[in-house]
């Protein structure tokens, strides 16, 4: 199935692009997202994870047409 | 309610005077008015900062920012409050994020600024990333480095 | 610190912009502005208001002000404070008082710009008389009435 | 002794005057001179007392020059 991935701020630099069309196997995890894209990279000390918009944690199963993003304790304000 | 990023200096006194008069109409049930606005100071960490650089992640920045103050309406009865947030360079004395609220009464006001404040910096997906004297650096949150952060 | 005592009606977002532009000289370490405005109301207790009359006593006002203003400065760690309130003959939507603050970081200008409110409701000489379709009457504190009163 | 009294608000109309200036027994209290002024008249539900610009309580005696002001809980902001 596939879903669409986005990196913002620090993450993004370490992963070294912005967003990925991904195509991956059905009920996977955030997790399991995420150790396949993080592996041979530095590890952050800490990343969110956000899906159409809302805050999930590591056990979401991606669905067909999820936007996934990872990125940094927010700093606005 | 009004919720805007803007990526270009802004001037947040004039920006709720004129949402006062002209979305609120001057509303004369208004007895309280309580705005927050940080701005972007020179210094982090014992660095001289030269600039600044702001990123959000479009889309869920302008629906965190709905939701907080949507949140904020109700819990606190307020009659209605207003975030601008910056994105993009900033240099030091800008204004970064305006955030007021009118109410009837001063606590129902005073509450609700300071929690769509406190919401929006846990929850509001913005980024900000500091050009020092020695080079270029991600802000960590406060909570991380207890008060040492370009963080208001 | 500036305390000021207006008997005509003010801009207090104006007021604000100078001081800290001509006094404060837009420090840069300043992160944070807190600003609090009470507004005249058009109703109170089910009556409309038509006007308000404020007076105070001069001499104690000023003083009870600059110690409230001194004590939040030092208590609460901020950079600078303002109060600017009116007196005299107000019609509904006027400012009544305007309280800012500027600090480093927001808890600092927050907490301050609200205990000045508190000090200043409960402590500052000045009293209110209101001229409702029903003639003049005194206002009386919140307190004792719990939020009937045309008070912010 | 000499002091200088006055009103605001409320017990202004109460009392008819806004100031006056009196010469009274050395080391009376605030709440016997009050309690002078205020016979005859109709006694407000709640009365606050300053001493050359400070709050004082009932029990504060009197000093030569004293200004002396009597008002209604205060209703600013």
């Amino acid at each position: 199935m596939k879903i669409y991935v986005k990196y913002f701020a620090s993450i993004r630099d370490i992963m070294g692009t912005e967003c990925a069309n991904l195509d991956i196997e059905e009920s996977i995890s955030v997790d399991e997202l995420w150790q396949g894209l993080i592996v041979g990279k530095e590890t952050p000390q800490k990343v969110l994870v956000a899906v159409n918009y809302e805050y999930v944690n590591m056990n979401y199963k991606l669905k067909e047409g999820d936007e996934v993003a990872f990125f940094p304790p927010v700093t606005g304000g | 309610m009004k919720i805007e990023i803007l990526d270009e200096k802004f001037d947040p006194w004039q920006a709720i005077v004129e949402y006062k008069r002209n979305q609120l109409q001057n509303n004369s049930k208004i007895g309280a008015s309580s705005v927050f606005l940080g701005t972007m100071r020179d210094f982090n960490d014992d660095e001289e900062v030269e600039s600044m650089e702001l990123e959000h992640y479009e889309g869920m920045t302008e629906k965190y920012l709905s939701n907080i103050v949507d949140a904020a309406i109700k819990k606190h009865k307020i009659i209605d409050g207003l975030v601008i947030h910056r994105i993009g360079v900033l240099k030091p004395t800008d204004p970064i994020v305006v955030v007021a609220t009118w109410s009837e009464h001063r606590d129902n006001a005073f509450n609700a600024t300071r929690e769509i404040m406190e919401s929006l910096k846990s929850d509001a997906p913005f980024w900000k990333k500091e050009n020092t004297n020695k080079g270029f650096k991600w802000v960590k949150p406060s909570n991380e480095l207890t008060e040492n952060t370009n963080e208001t």
